[in-house]
């Protein structure tokens, strides 16, 4: 209904291949990102910052990789969480290594250190497909999870065992700590993750994208035609592990400023970030962001209901959010099990198509 | 000498423990087997199991509540059995009739989904703090043993690798001898056949479904006497994917034998690589062991080599 | 058959014998294939055609023999090599990449031709952008050459089989083969769909001078369009030569025509 | 061009020499091709077009030859028009799906030595025809696929043509400027084959001059201006297209674009969006149709909400068109409507940009072309011919009418003859029919009045009505028109009524007689318990006399409106036993009705309708399905049909 294509002719690849080539989706993502950047800045506040936006665009971006992994090239992991760690205690040794170096380049190391261990833990790949893999991603999980907890070096030999972050200016701005402001966070956040979804857009619509999902629909036929499994499949797993690890390092240093291994990068979160993917849609960069954003909302949205408006104590209220998140979980999967994208893709058909039904 | 007893002890509690991962893993395969899903719930169900027989046994639980008395133990548990086999119905009837036509991990991720459920609906029933589940079976060291061999095993385990055994015998039969048993095995191979056998799709599922909410009980039963029913428990399930990796997703004996294989290379390595890295390494050690064989063999245990036509 | 064909061998195919687990697949297998040649391959079902291909395209290993691509000769191939050496090819079962568009499945095609790295098609600027513009063009031929215009965004998922087969020979087409597999490129046709997948194939062969290696059912197809024709049977050779000889060879008449198969 | 720089040139190529100075940059045609909008620039398209003449004067292509173009709409067919009006030669299109026999005939009449040929499929219908037509040399084509083992001497390809050209542009920049420079306006621009309806098709020369004051008067009619889009997608070889897509795009300045291919048109009409849009009245029936079909799957939600607007519009769409005044809620209304259907509507059709749209060729259904109106586009008629470079009549903005075909534009003077033939007198009156003197003697007066051969008169409210071709019209004998053609589709508009033969020529008063539709009628008997055993039972139910005189009185009412045809209302009428037959030869094979043949069979009936008798006793001689012979009799009753008075408002 809303859009109106007449007369926008594409008169040269460039054009034809953008990454957005119906106009309205195009200033659609441009309003989004005007607003995002311009306008909420002004708005945010502590909490609107670390209980709905920062977790939202780390999920976000964490949901991102995952989803190149498992959505664009075919194979389930459940070690995110653990990627994440990856990500996160490469940004603390780095910063403590490094203290003057620009974050941006600390978050880009993280995400290479990530990477390479996502690679090694994605050899397997090329011999086991499948649950086979997906059980053989969990070794990773169980393992660098254990490994971070039980090294002393990683945490700096610290009693608690947890990682704390420095604080850290970016071009004269605290981003990082106590003292940071909720709008210096979010903004920072906001940018890497915006640069970041682009180049994901930018990739899966190249070769390299193509050789992921060719993968993905028939390995078989792929090799044959001369795409290369391994190539495929590890850049896969190291470009997702990149995306997971610079959102593991933003989890830690950005939003929650310290953490403690086994509690924040178990085996929930991977299972939390597999879900945003589901219910999202997998093979969508869009469904990453609606998957977050409907993970993110959902419980607070329960919580709120619960507590402030029946009155249920928390520990209660907790258990029926688990069991909701349940529901709902397979009430998606029966219903769309291609997730939010899917079904905006079909709003988006019969929006195009209107009034015509087909 | 005593280095070999101290080995032989460690060995003969790998395999304890082996056989009891075994059973899990048996609740896995059970399933995959007949209905291509791969139940991350499994381990949730054992939990719920155990909540659901300590209900009937516990002065502090609902059913004392309403009715004012507790069930004996050998009333209990064929009333949690009941509940399992309801529960198994239910997520039929809400759950797994409605996504037959769905791709393998869709299903698996609606399992993760049941599982919260589950989890989320014991805490609200039965609440989450840490019970004690007692139905009589001795504790300690077996005596008998340590008179006889000088060897130190706990007498519990010596019951649940019995009582794992004997589940494993009775399915066996029930798989290999019975009408049901025989469909059961058929839909594992093409639906189709298993219809012209003259057993329902769904009914098959619920069957299924029973059985290995049964196996969880039994599991449920053993870990929770062991260290008592907490939210800890579910994670036995993470225990036997390593073993099913090992043995691969549709084998009975294959989950037998992985289980005896990552009890013992786990308690091995607990006790003696373990010291070395600090500890706490049975999270993941049986992953890597699993992840190291699956180089070599990527079939599993007892998997046939595909061989990849196009 | 082209004017370019010479008697110039492109691949041969030295006494392969490929076996799984006791099961013998081809036999002591030789035949050559000769640069700008429509070559079909013919059998009863189960003769070992798809696995001579599999071979020849590296997806089998043989246990004897040698393969000689190009004056090279290997023990065997290896996919990636002989997808890089210019062999492409169609399968028996169609076997598209079901979520992506037409487009993007035959662009797959173009993957051996494109080499820009991560970081340039993560910005899609400069030589990556290029690269893509380069090789869209070259699908957009493929795709105006097959007639498929129409579908061109269509995810092939949604189309009838027909097309799908068309979208197939569009990928295999798009890596610029020197030599082209095509197994059973008409098995499950109607008439008229036959008839534009022989024009295609003749068309192909014809106006860029591919060698073409097919495997067919439909004997009147292959009389027609081969060049020279080689039999199997229970994997081995049994007969080889023009169309003519071959339907005029008594070991085929028994072996294939003579006998009612599918 | 864009500005008001009053363009110079006398032909084509001239107009196009002097609009480089300023537009060389500007797109000035696309094709939709491997996947995009291939686009050239005016620029680009000259400079091929020239180095296609200079190549083509190479291969000897001289001042006056003829160069036959086939194909689909194609930049580069355009191209080579340009091409040969630059060596002052005539481009001949011909109708690509014509069959070799027809090319053949328009190849030899027009002595042409060059054929331009979009693809194999076309270059095979040359060589086809090319034994008996020797003089053809060379046979170019466009799209190489498939010929590459052609004769190269004789088959070759644009590209070569064009490399050659530039060759020697590089040597003699200025050979081709010089061969333009030589043209005249009233040299001939192109030559056109209209296939009549009887006899050889005529070739109608047309010159540069009548094309290009045509065009110019027609783009000032319309404002018509550089920034229209166009969607060049009807054949070539017809008049309209050329005057559409290159006289007037040329003289405006405005970008022509080609379809991919017949099959994607609508595709690419969606994607160009034309602010300029010409189509036969069957095309916007067809898409009225699918319109319609898909939106019966609509879900019942859409569907009312569009079934609402649509009744919204119908109301209030036509007023707003003619620039009415409507009530403010009623213009919220449709504004509503335009927001949540007309708009997303229009868009999905491509119809959106559409400034102004014309249909011509047949009548269009009333309840069509007030559909569109109704939605907002402008889609006027227009009544045109090839002789008359196409405009005789056209509709102004605002004055608008299904029935009548408007008011002949600036520089247009139209006349009804005595027998009621429209003749007009026009800037763009031929020059000649090619190579046929008797043919242009008998169709063009001396003082230049073209007689089109259909049958008409300017209504009340001075627009031209067309009713049917001039031969077929007959006279009352109060000297008043009689024109059963437009009478019989009158009533056939009634899905009741499947045939008509009206009489009245040299008669006192029209009578008919009626056919029923045994579908339409069955269903309604159906519906209104009407039982009958045979169509000659239905046909005899007074019921369904009664429905038809209903439909004959309602047409009656609307010709009443009319001063001219109100003594052509229908008095009596008789319901025939046995439905008209193309196998007893009263309907030719197309169905059209023989009146030779149903004057000698039902004679006595004619006479019966005229005569005053209430029924009459029939015996026919059929023929049965299974052949044999057979006689059906029936006494059939014949009855008056109420007579309207003529309206105040028309004798005003």
């Amino acid at each position: 209904m809303f859009y109106r294509e007449s007369g926008q002719l594409k008169s040269s690849y460039i054009a034809d291949q953008a990454m957005f080539p119906i106009a309205q989706d195009r200033w659609f993502v441009i309003g989004v990102l005007a607003v995002a950047f311009l306008v909420a800045p002004f708005f945010i506040n502590e909490y609107w910052a670390n209980a709905i936006l920062l977790p939202f665009l780390v999920y976000a971006l964490a949901a991102l990789g995952l989803n190149i992994l498992t959505g664009y090239c075919g194979q389930v992991s459940l070690g995110t969480g653990a990627f994440m760690a990856v990500g996160a205690y490469a940004s603390f040794k780095l910063v403590g290594f490094f203290p003057e170096l620009n974050f941006l380049i600390v978050l880009a190391l993280s995400g290479v250190v990530t990477a390479a261990v996502g690679m090694i833990f994605g050899l397997p790949s090329l011999r086991i497909k499948g649950f086979y893999l997906a059980v053989a991603t969990l070794a990773a999980q169980f393992f660098l999870v254990w490994m971070f907890n039980k090294v002393g070096w990683f945490y700096d030999y610290n009693l608690t065992g947890m990682i704390t972050v420095r604080p850290i200016d970016f071009f004269g701005i605290r981003i990082t700590g106590p003292e940071a402001t909720p709008a210096a966070k979010y903004l920072f956040t906001l940018t890497v993750v915006a640069v970041l979804a682009l180049s994901a857009k930018n990739i899966v619509r190249g070769r390299i994208g193509r050789e992921w999902m060719a993968i993905r629909d028939m390995d078989i036929a792929a090799e044959l035609i001369g795409i290369r499994p391994l190539q495929a499949k590890l850049s896969a797993f190291a470009v997702s592990s990149f995306y997971v690890g610079v959102a593991g390092a933003l989890y830690f240093a950005v939003y929650l400023g310290s953490v403690e291994p086994v509690e924040a990068f178990d085996i929930n979160q991977s299972f939390y970030v597999l879900f945003i993917i589901i219910i999202g849609g997998l093979g969508s960069v869009l469904g990453a962001f609606l998957g977050a954003a409907f993970i993110v909302l959902v419980p607070i949205l329960l919580k709120n209901i619960m507590v402030g408006g029946m009155g249920f104590d928390s520990g209660m209220a907790g258990h029926v959010e688990i069991l909701l998140m349940g529901l709902l979980i397979i009430f998606f999967l029966i219903v769309e099990p291609h997730g939010l994208a899917r079904l905006w893709q079909i709003a988006k058909e019969k929006l195009r198509l209107w009034p015509f039904p087909h | 000498m005593a280095f070999d007893i101290f080995l032989l002890e460690v060995i003969i509690s790998g395999l304890m423990t082996g056989v009891m991962y075994a059973l899990v893993a048996l609740g896995f395969v059970l399933i995959f087997k007949a209905s291509g899903i791969f139940n991350f719930a499994q381990g949730v169900m054992a939990l719920f199991a155990a909540l659901a027989l300590y209900d009937f046994l516990a002065e502090d639980g609902w059913f004392f509540a309403v009715f004012g008395f507790t069930l004996p133990v050998w009333l209990a548990i064929p009333a949690t059995g009941l509940i399992m086999v309801v529960l198994a119905w239910v997520i039929e009837r809400t759950v797994l009739r409605f996504m037959v036509k769905q791709n393998e991990i869709i299903l698996f991720m609606a399992t993760i989904g049941l599982a919260f459920v589950l989890e989320g609906l014991g805490d609200i029933l039965f609440g989450s703090d840490v019970k004690p589940l007692d139905i009589g079976i001795p504790q300690g060291a077996s005596d008998w043993l340590l008179d006889n061999f000088n060897l130190y095993i706990e007498q519990l385990e010596i019951f649940a690798a019995g009582t794992a055994a004997v589940l494993v015998v009775v399915l066996a039969i029930f798989f290999q001898r019975t009408r049901i048993g025989r469909a059961l095995r058929a839909v594992a191979d093409d639906h189709q056949a298993a219809l012209s056998v003259g057993v329902s799709l769904d009914k098959i599922w619920v069957i299924v479904w029973s059985v290995s909410g049964i196996v969880a009980l039994v599991a449920g039963i053993m870990w929770g006497s062991k260290s008592g029913v907490q939210f800890s428990l579910s994670l036995i399930a993470l225990k036997a994917l390593p073993v099913l990796i090992l043995g691969g997703f549709t084998s009975v004996p294959g989950a037998i034998v992985g289980g005896l294989i990552i009890g013992v290379g786990e308690k091995l390595a607990e006790v003696y690589i373990g010291p070395m890295v600090g500890g706490a390494i049975e999270n993941w050690f049986a992953y890597m062991l699993a992840l190291a064989f699956l180089l070599f063999r990527p079939q599993g245990l007892f998997g046939e080599r595909i061989i990849e036509r196009v | 058959m082209t004017d370019e064909q010479t008697n110039e061998t492109l691949l041969e195919v030295d006494a392969i014998s490929l076996s799984f687990g006791g099961v013998h697949a081809l036999v002591d297998v030789s035949f050559d294939i000769r640069k700008g040649e429509v070559r079909s391959i013919i059998g009863p079902n189960g003769a070992g055609k798809s696995s001579m291909l599999n071979v020849i395209n590296g997806f089998y290993h043989p246990q004897e023999g040698t393969i000689t691509y190009q004056g090279q000769a290997r023990k065997q191939m290896r996919p990636h090599d002989a997808a890089a050496g210019g062999i492409a090819r169609t399968f028996q079962n169609i076997a598209l990449f079901k979520g992506m568009s037409t487009l993007d499945n035959i662009m797959t095609g173009r993957n051996t031709h494109m080499s820009k790295s991560l970081f340039w098609q993560a910005l899609r600027i400069g030589p990556a952008q290029r690269e893509e513009i380069e090789n869209r063009e070259f699908v957009e031929h493929v795709i105006d050459f097959l007639e498929i215009q129409s579908i061109r965004k269509t995810p092939v998922g949604r189309l009838p089989y027909g097309l799908q087969k068309r979208v197939e020979l569009g990928r295999a087409l798009a890596a610029e083969p020197t030599l082209l597999l095509l197994d059973e490129p008409m098995a499950g046709m109607n008439l008229e769909e036959k008839e534009d997948m022989s024009r295609f194939i003749l068309e192909t062969n014809d106006e860029f001078g591919t060698t073409i290696a097919l495997i067919e059912h439909d004997m009147g197809v292959v009389m027609d369009i081969s060049d020279r024709v080689v039999v199997l049977d229970y994997g081995r050779k049994i007969a080889e030569g023009t169309p003519e000889e071959v339907r005029a060879n008594q070991d085929v008449i028994d072996a294939y025509l003579g006998v009612s198969h599918d | 061009m864009g500005n008001s720089l009053e363009l110079q040139g006398d032909t084509f190529p001239q107009l196009l020499l002097q609009r480089l100075k300023h537009d060389a940059e500007r797109p000035a045609m696309r094709e939709k091709a491997y996947g995009i909008w291939q686009t050239w620039t005016l620029g680009e398209l000259c400079e091929e077009s020239f180095a296609l003449a200079a190549g083509l004067a190479d291969l000897g292509f001289a001042r006056n030859d003829t160069l036959v173009i086939i194909g689909d709409n194609r930049p580069r067919l355009y191209g080579s028009m340009i091409a040969a009006q630059a060596l002052g030669g005539v481009p001949v299109p011909a109708y690509q799906d014509s069959v070799a026999e027809e090319i053949q005939y328009v190849v030899d009449h027009a002595e042409a030595r060059f054929i331009i040929a979009e693809n194999q499929e076309q270059v095979d219908k040359a060589l086809e025809i090319k034994e008996q037509c020797p003089r053809v040399a060379f046979v170019i084509y466009c799209d190489p696929k498939g010929l590459r083992k052609y004769d190269p001497q004789v088959v070759m390809d644009i590209q070569t043509v064009m490399a050659r050209g530039r060759e020697l542009l590089k040597a003699d920049p200025d050979k081709v400027n010089a061969e333009i420079q030589k043209g005249k306006s009233s040299d001939t621009s192109i030559i056109l084959y209209t296939s009549g309806t009887t006899g050889r098709p005529k070739g109608v020369v047309l010159s540069h001059e009548n094309l290009l004051v045509t065009a110019r008067n027609t783009n000032a009619f319309d404002g018509i201006t550089a920034e229209e889009e166009v969607l060049a997608y009807l054949p070539m070889a017809w008049v309209g297209d050329n005057v559409f897509s290159f006289a007037m795009g040329f003289v405006a300045g405005f970008c022509v674009n080609c379809p991919e291919s017949t099959n994607t048109v609508a595709q690419d009409l969606r994607e160009i969006g034309p602010t300029f849009y010409f189509a036969p009245p069957r095309v916007f029936e067809s898409v009225l149709t699918s319109v319609m079909i898909r939106m019966k799957d609509a879900g019942r939600l859409k569907r009312s909400l569009f079934d609402h607007f649509m009744k919204v519009a119908k109301k209030t769409g036509v007023a707003l068109m003619d620039g009415q005044s409507v009530p403010a809620w009623d213009r919220f209304h449709y504004w509503l409507g335009e927001l949540l259907v007309y708009g997303p509507l229009k868009n999905t059709l491509g119809l959106s940009r559409v400034r102004v749209a014309y249909t011509a060729g047949e009548a269009i259904g009333p309840e069509i072309f007030e559909f569109y109106r109704s939605l907002g586009i402008n889609l006027k008629q227009l009544y045109g011919q090839t002789e008359a470079t196409v405009f005789i009549t056209m509709q102004p903005d605002g004055v608008v009418r299904s029935e009548s075909v408007g008011t002949p534009p600036p520089g247009v003077e139209v006349r009804i003859e005595e027998n009621g033939e429209v003749v007009y007198r026009s800037p763009g009156v031929f020059k000649e029919y090619f190579k046929n003197p008797e043919a242009t003697a008998e169709t063009k007066t001396s003082d230049n009045w073209v007689h089109t051969g259909d049958a008409g008169y300017f209504d009340d409210e001075g627009h031209l009505r067309i009713i049917d071709r001039a031969k077929d019209v007959g006279k009352l004998n109060d000297s008043s028109m009689f024109a059963p053609k437009f009478l019989e589709n009158k009533l056939k508009f009634f899905p009741e009524i499947k045939e008509v033969v009206t009489f009245g020529d040299q008669r006192d008063f029209v009578t008919a007689f009626i056919n029923i539709d045994l579908d339409a009628v069955g269903n309604w008997a159906e519906r209104n318990n009407v039982a009958y055993a045979s169509y000659q039972e239905l046909a005899a139910h007074p019921e369904v006399y009664a429905l038809v005189q209903g439909c004959i009185e309602q047409v009656n009412q609307s010709l009443a409106q009319d001063s001219h045809l109100s003594s052509s209302q229908i008095r009596r009428f008789l319901i025939l036993h046995k439905e008209l037959d193309p196998d007893d030869g009263e309907l030719t094979r197309t169905r059209k009705v023989r009146r030779r043949i149903i004057n000698e069979r039902y004679g006595d009936l004619i006479e019966a309708l005229f005569d005053g008798r209430t029924n009459c006793f029939v015996s026919t001689e059929v023929m049965f399905e299974d052949g044999r012979q057979g006689q059906i009799e029936a006494d059939l009753e014949i009855r008056d049909a109420a007579v309207s008075q003529e309206p105040s408002r028309a004798a005003a």
